[in-house]
């Protein structure tokens, strides 16, 4: 361990629980739990991909059809801003095992700002999807605004939308809840809870900010970029 | 080593605090492990009850005793309760809990707060599912299939479903904590080679918890959408596959069943070792037939859907598959007899239930060679031929093993050692019990009996009234047992730290165990079950 | 007692005695096994015992008794699988010739609709000795068609057809369950399948309970008339859709290049859902049918496009009025 | 404990450079994206999509989340998640890209 202050060490001292042998353990095994905890999340997700996969290899076309309501540019702009987000949060980590508290309070609450930013475009296209009658239920209506090609497929249009709208929304609740944990860990900072031989709640948020992230890099091309050909 | 017995009463995890709160805000392994014991048994209770509402109704043709919606409600809450909330948490939860962490000479789990937290959440889970069914009951059947539980069902699915699911944030937590407590944990020297096989089962088991139940857990989400909104993932009216339900359900609900009947292979092979007095015979074969169990398991569930429409060629495959995952529970099951092959071998209860285990699980696993084959699958899917076989895996394994376990290892929880005799003959009137009930229904599987009937024709009686005799025999085998442990809280005799004179680092340290376990952390420099090297005994306790 | 206590369905179906032969083979199998585990455990605890064989001899473990207890039982297990296939795929495949018979399943009741247009609620007449084929489909969830003195099962889907096929080889009255659950009063979703002596099954076919207005395709063709597809799908080359004379059971070329068989469900999710699978060369022009027909005027439909498969343009005219005149079509 | 050894790294501290590499590279890999998908090139198009997706979701997890720098334990965590997913897909749809498979009439 590099040479530090006295109350460095007290703090690490403090945050080591009792059944660990030491902090080098206690840093493993969090990270090693989140990792894990991580894996359930993919399989969690793995159900809607499942779901996805089978629907869209038996309706193609009404994939297509629902793929070209999506607003590519809103998209592409939610994922560059996801991508930003994930920049400050890794570079926040970085503060916080290099030591700079102060750093790494500014370098979390630019990636606030970020996944705020992120609901907030995805709201908009929300909105816009609701407008248009492109919510499940009842009250769903599709028509593709080309009068030369009709919906061929609504009735599995539909489905694409159910999914659209449970796979971002899962995502965007995962956004809410990562959210939440940087604003913790921003609190926490600001108290001087993590120092460079104690950071794993901040290690730990930053794995799961990344794994939202990761989740969208996929969502994006399935959800959005199907295809650009009418019909397929 | 079971010679001290203590005169002063020595601090341990029960008397080393007191009142409610230092329970229900205990981070200690042992203490969660206890409220996980209670709230088991009394879901255990209750789904029992509901089997014998079940039991009684069937005793004649015509369904007389309840009607037709109140017997699909019991059927339903019987399965829910039994599998989500007894069977899944069951071993690992209760003696897992409280003896993985002694096993392998740690503190306590990883993540002992995370462990509270999964109790938390499985009382939810249990609270909700139970509001569900108070408020008007569910009668989807345990298997939720859709369309019917998401449009025609008039019941509380939302509740059962959401139930579940949070029940399955509980699973999720506890088979993470288990995974790493067993990689991160250990003791020095305790290498993975000298890991007792109740550590690897768990193991096994947290597999696939973690990696199964995240899948039921949006699948049941996705039902509870469906159902609220009529988004249509499933339901075959707005373009959705039904089938696509079976298959995502028994991603995790088969891998389940080897989730249920792992962590209880554990305990069996702890207890022929001990009562054998020898090392698990090819110890490492079980131990990778542990692991291979939880790997082909994922690799078989559309066998639950050979005659649901899906192709002639997934269900080909997927009965290949199905047959390899038998090969790895052949194994286990060689490898204990082979174990016992001279030996010096006692009877002691918990014996006498892995005797019962091997013999029952056997005929269960076999069994499921039937259900395999798809010739045979086709006549006997969905009829009583599946409840026998289940059962015999599920209760003749799953159950034996837990009450096994149970009696175990209930010296080093409760440092008590219950009444012997009558412990023998509960173990015994399970046995009787249970093979009247069960044994039956195969019988009525193959005559084509089909499952969740409330009444049905007329030449099935007998075989149903001999069914419903067992039951009640089986009732009075676990009644006993509640009834002499609690006796042996106040008046058991005192147990000493190892009372069967057995190995593993659990029985080095007092019974009950100290809030830390150990006074210090054990260095291991022996293989698991080294009987060899044991002092040879005799057990002073318990005849 | 033995009257009241039997241990086998009856056999009334030319796989039955297939399925009971492995079934034996398997009781064999396991029977062997339990009594081999059984007899090794009573055998090991009384023979060891504590009180006579005080010490224990540490046996570690062999790889070669592993590898026989890993091989053995694994090549036991893949004759079973091969045999179980087998029996699997004849259940899998009906017959060409068979007679079919179209079954709407419904909370709590099965319908049946025979090729000539009879219908039959709950029970299902068939001869002794002939192939039939259940065309089979859900109005609402799931059921399940199990004949358990036929040995076969399969699950009757909303949405899709699924099918099954036997044929029956002794005349008598066996149990119809639904075998998948379906609420309130599954248990109650029993009927009857009748197996009958040829001149019987034809005096009960004459006798024509209700209902019988012509047969199920000739139902169709009005059907198809009446719903107007008849506009688009001549059985010329000018119509707007597909010609679908000769169609049924053919392979179709899709306008992505994906081939289908021409079965009984791509006719009908054809009707309901015309988007989903284009033919190659026509356009998504056709309105949707879904929620226009019943599940029984689908089945009639299908019936008549099915039909249409047997009168080939040299005219191999089928069994009198069930093959409909194609100049009809246009 | 029992693992010490592999373990040391999990506190590498990756350059900040490194970072802002590889931000710049997931930038234009999803312009890239977006692009690729305007342009017709058949069946193409989503291969290209995903193949880029994967690229992407490489990056993040090597570098962002120091995977590069992990146990391997870790590592074998994520194989594992990528193998089970693999196998719910891929078991799930043998049965969905078979069912029009034909089961050519006995006799």
């Amino acid at each position: 361990m590099a040479t530090s202050d006295i109350g460095d060490i007290q703090v690490a001292e403090r945050a080591l629980q009792h059944h660990f042998a030491d902090m080098e353990q206690q840093r493993d095994t969090a990270s090693f739990g989140m990792w894990m905890f991580l894996l359930t999340e993919i399989m969690f997700f793995g159900g809607l991909f499942c779901a996805y996969l089978v629907y869209r290899a038996s309706y193609y076309h009404a994939f297509v059809e629902g793929s070209q309501k999506m607003n590519i540019t809103l998209g592409a702009t939610n994922t560059a801003v996801l991508i930003c987000s994930s920049l400050t949060m890794a570079l926040g980590v970085r503060a916080a095992q290099m030591g700079k508290p102060k750093l790494m309070v500014i370098l979390l609450l630019i990636t606030i700002v970020f996944g705020f930013g992120f609901l907030g475009i995805k709201a908009v296209e929300y909105h816009e999807h609701w407008v248009n009658h492109e919510f499940p239920g009842p009250s769903f209506h599709f028509e593709t605004g080309d009068p030369a090609h009709p919906a061929t497929d609504p009735q599995h249009t539909e489905i694409y939308f159910s999914l659209y709208w449970a796979m971002t929304g899962l995502h965007a609740l995962h956004m809410v809840i990562g959210i939440g944990l940087v604003a913790w860990l921003v609190i926490a900072g600001l108290m001087g809870a993590y120092t460079p031989h104690y950071y794993n709640p901040v290690e730990n948020v930053g794995l799961y900010w990344h794994f939202v992230d990761l989740v969208w890099i996929y969502l994006f091309p399935m959800l959005y970029l199907i295809s650009k050909k009418h019909g397929g | 080593m079971a010679t001290a017995v203590q005169t002063v009463e020595r601090e341990n995890y029960l008397n080393s605090n007191y009142g409610i709160k230092s329970w229900l805000l205990t981070t200690d392994h042992k203490r969660i492990a206890v409220l996980y014991l209670i709230s088991i048994t009394a879901m255990f209770w209750l789904g029992g009850f509901f089997a014998m509402m079940i039991r009684l109704e069937l005793l004649t043709p015509a369904g007389d005793l309840v009607s037709s919606d109140t017997y699909n409600k019991l059927f339903t809450m019987h399965g829910i309760i039994m599998v989500f909330f007894f069977l899944i948490p069951a071993v690992p939860a209760v003696i897992g809990n409280f003896v993985v962490p002694l096993m392998v000479g740690a503190k306590d789990m990883a993540f002992p707060r995370v462990n509270l937290l999964s109790w938390y959440l499985y009382m939810a889970g249990a609270i909700t599912a139970l509001t569900a069914m108070v408020t008007g009951g569910v009668d989807t059947g345990w298997t939720f299939y859709t369309p019917f539980s998401t449009t025609y069902s008039n019941t509380h699915v939302i509740g059962a479903a959401i139930g579940i699911f949070i029940a399955g944030f509980s699973s999720i937590l506890t088979g993470l904590n288990f995974i790493v407590t067993i990689h991160r944990m250990r003791a020095p020297g305790l290498t993975w080679r000298r890991l007792p096989l109740f550590c690897w089962s768990n193991y096994a088991a947290a597999i696939i918890m973690v990696l199964g139940t995240p899948v039921i857990a949006i699948t049941l989400l996705l039902v509870a959408l469906e159902r609220a909104f009529h988004i249509g993932i499933f339901d075959p009216r707005l373009g959705g596959d039904p089938i696509l339900f079976q298959h995502l359900f028994w991603f995790y609900s088969h891998p389940a069943v080897y989730l249920m009947i792992l962590p209880g292979m554990g305990v069996i092979s702890e207890i022929v070792a001990c009562f054998s007095r020898k090392r698990v015979f090819g110890y490492e074969f079980v131990a990778l037939a542990s692991i291979a169990i939880a790997v082909f398991g994922f690799l078989v569930w559309a066998h639950h859907m050979f005659v649901a429409g899906i192709s002639v060629y997934a269900a080909l495959v997927f009965s290949l598959l199905s047959y390899l995952v038998a090969i790895p529970s052949a194994v286990k099951v060689f490898n204990w007899t082979a174990t016992m092959y001279k030996g010096s071998i006692s009877y002691n209860t918990p014996m006498l239930y892995a005797f019962g285990f091997i013999g029952l699980f056997t005929v269960g696993g076999l069994t499921g060679i039937f259900l395999a084959s798809l010739g045979i699958d086709v006549h006997v899917h969905d009829t009583y031929f599946v409840i026998a076989h289940f059962h015999y895996v599920m209760v003749g394994g799953g159950v034996m093993a837990y009450m096994a376990g149970l009696h175990f290892w209930w010296p080093k929880m409760t440092g008590k050692m219950y009444p012997e005799a009558w412990a023998k003959l509960s173990a015994l009137l399970v046995f009787v019990g249970f093979n009247t009930t069960f044994f039956p229904q195969f019988i009525l599987g193959y005559m084509g009996s089909p499952r969740r009937y409330h009444a049905y024709p007329p030449e099935f009686q007998v075989l149903n009234v001999l069914s419903t005799a067992g039951a009640s025999i089986l009732a009075v085998g676990y009644v006993l047992p509640m009834i002499y442990f609690v006796w042996s809280l106040r008046y058991g005799k005192d147990a000493g730290p190892n009372p069967w004179n057995a190995t593993g680092l659990e029985w080095m340290t007092s019974s009950p165990p100290p809030t830390h376990n150990f006074d210090e952390t054990p260095v291991v420099t022996w293989e698991a079950y080294d009987y060899e090297h044991q002092p040879q005994e005799e057990i002073t306790v318990g005849h | 007692m033995w009257k009241n206590l039997p241990l086998f369905p009856e056999r009334a179906s030319a796989l039955a005695w297939q399925v009971d032969g492995l079934y034996f083979l398997l009781i064999a199998v396991s029977a062997f096994f339990t009594l081999l585990i059984f007899a090794a455990i009573f055998y090991f605890a009384v023979k060891y015992r504590r009180s006579v064989h005080p010490h224990a001899v540490q046996i570690e473990g062999s790889l070669p008794l592993e590898l026989a207890w890993t091989l053995i039982p694994l090549g036991i297990c893949m004759i079973l699988f091969a045999w179980g296939s087998l029996i699997y795929f004849q259940e899998a495949r009906p017959p060409k010739d068979a007679m079919e018979v179209y079954v709407v399943a419904k909370q709590w009741m099965w319908k049946f609709e025979y090729e000539d247009g009879q219908r039959d609620l709950n029970q299902l007449h068939v001869p002794v000795g002939r192939d039939v084929k259940m065309i089979m489909s859900s109005q609402d969830a799931i059921h399940s068609f199990f004949v358990p003195a036929f040995r076969i099962k399969a699950d009757v889907l909303p949405g899709r057809f699924t099918t099954t096929w036997f044929r029956p080889t002794k005349v008598g009255t066996y149990h119809l369950f639904c075998s998948q659950y379906c609420g309130t009063n599954h248990s109650a979703m029993i009927g009857q399948v009748i197996v009958m002596d040829p001149t019987d099954y034809q005096a009960w076919m004459s006798g024509g309970a209700g209902g019988s207005t012509g047969t199920l395709a000739a139902n169709g063709q009005q059907l198809f008339q009446q719903l107007g597809c008849a506009t688009c799908h001549r059985s010329d080359t000018q119509g707007r859709g597909p010609n679908l004379v000769g169609l049924s059971g053919k392979p179709v070329l899709l306008d992505d290049g994906r081939t289908v068989i021409a079965d009984e469900n791509y006719i009908r999710e054809s009707i309901l859902n015309p988007g989903a699978k284009i033919v190659s060369g026509f356009k998504p022009i056709m309105p949707t049918f879904q929620g226009q027909v019943s599940e029984e005027n689908l089945m009639a439909l299908v019936a008549y496009v099915k039909s249409l498969a047997q009168t080939q343009p040299k005219g191999e005219a089928g069994d009198g009025s069930s093959a409909p005149n194609t100049s009809k079509l246009q | 404990m029992a693992e010490h050894k592999e373990t040391g790294s999990v506190g590498h501290i990756a350059p900040a450079k490194l970072y802002v590499a590889i931000w710049a590279i997931l930038t234009a890999l999803t312009l890239t994206t977006v692009l690729v998908s305007l342009v017709d090139i058949g069946p193409m198009n989503v291969v290209v999509a995903l193949v880029i997706a994967t690229i992407k979701g490489t990056l993040v997890v090597l570098f962002f989340m120091h995977l590069r720098y992990s146990p391997k334990l870790t590592m074998a965590t994520v194989v594992a998640a990528m193998f089970w997913l693999f196998l719910l897909l891929s078991l799930t749809m043998t049965d969905y890209l078979t069912r029009a498979w034909p089961t050519y009439p006995g006799h």
